[in-house]
């Protein structure tokens, strides 16, 4: 299980390749990326804000229950801060294990934990000008299922 | 002593990212108070707890949860990643 | 909507930056890639037998499904036939849309009818010699849930 | 004349990936009856048709299809892709 945290942009590709190859005994890997949304150009940029200590601790937290809840073979977390350009990757979640019931749970779980759960805050900077990104109630409504 | 911190648009209302603070207040719901009392910044962050949440040493916790022993407390709204 | 069916070995991550690097407008990539398991070095190898032909036509079908229920911004299947070593990719899904619900969503209704529909058949080639992979239940069943 | 093929075991025990066959069937599964009374290979892999599937022009079918009109029949066993 790896955790990062970090301002720089990271290679998609080349992070699925090395969380494979490390893998022994898994059946299924699954990814999840998140993507500053270019909305037809409007937004130009991301800034996003975290607290670091809490970040780790609460990600930590959350991929150790993922192990307990399913059996993975391994999981990666990468999570980036500071400022992000119009389709650079946010952030990446990948898991691994046997069968592909297991690696997806596991991913959606840590997806939707680290949504509402992990302290880190998006504010898009668009052509109106910057705004915090607001909570939305369909992803705390998402943490009711696990 | 105990420090405060905030985050995002809390931490811009404020007008600052963490400060250290004197308080004998027993909760969180109390520190709360305290600083709405002080200055007009506080009591335009603090105005909707609903839209709030807390950290006490880098847990999520309650508002009405006891101070004794924190060290860190953290307010900010919720969380955005992913 | 892309759709491949080859012996050739593809590379995980490139193929996943391609299809990144094509998207507009999303904010969600998922990711599902089977890989031949290697069960402690007992199996070596695999087979893996194709109707060519009805391989295209029933994969395509399941991808137009997709794209009908789902607001999705682009799709991705690649999936290998003959023969395949231990640890290497047989085939990979990816997904795209604005929100992480529909990508994940999409990725496993287009695993779950790939499982079970595609004209695929696994032949492990183990210690004991070969032997045909034979349907398992839990994947029969995993189509009711669509 | 139809093209039959068959695909991984079934097409182990019957000995061969496909074959032309001249018959006025008028479902799979009387195409079925027709070869199994012609040799033990194709009773051995018609044996249990609960374990087997077919296309029609490769398009998932039913036992009881007709085949006017078809100008391919497959049988395999159930599938194993993903």
């Amino acid at each position: 299980m790896r955790l990062v945290v970090q301002a720089a942009p990271f290679d998609l590709g080349a992070e699925a390749n090395d969380f494979a190859a490390g893998l022994r005994g898994a059946g299924a890997v699954v990814t999840f990326t998140g993507l500053v949304r270019d909305n037809g150009g409007a937004l130009s940029a991301m800034e996003i804000e975290h607290y670091p200590g809490m970040t780790e601790r609460a990600i930590g937290k959350i991929m150790d229950q993922a192990r307990d809840r399913w059996a993975l073979t391994d999981a990666l977390v990468i999570h980036r801060f500071g400022r992000l350009l119009a389709r650079e990757p946010i952030m990446m979640v990948a898991t691994a294990a046997a069968h592909r019931a297991d690696a997806f749970a596991a991913a959606e779980f840590l997806m939707d934990y680290l949504k509402s759960r992990a302290p880190f805050w998006k504010k898009e900077i668009g052509a109106d000008g910057p705004s915090w990104v607001a909570a939305r109630d369909e992803d705390e409504e998402a943490l009711k299922r696990w | 002593m105990i420090d405060v911190l905030y985050f995002a648009w809390v931490r811009e209302r404020i007008g600052l990212p963490r400060e250290r603070i004197e308080t004998s207040a027993p909760t969180v719901r109390d520190l709360i108070a305290e600083l709405t009392a002080r200055e007009e910044r506080y009591e335009l962050a603090f105005a909707d707890l609903e839209s709030l949440r807390v950290a006490l040493d880098q847990e999520l916790s309650s508002f009405d949860a006891p101070l004794a022993g924190v060290r860190e407390v953290a307010f900010f709204p919720p969380m955005t990643g992913g």
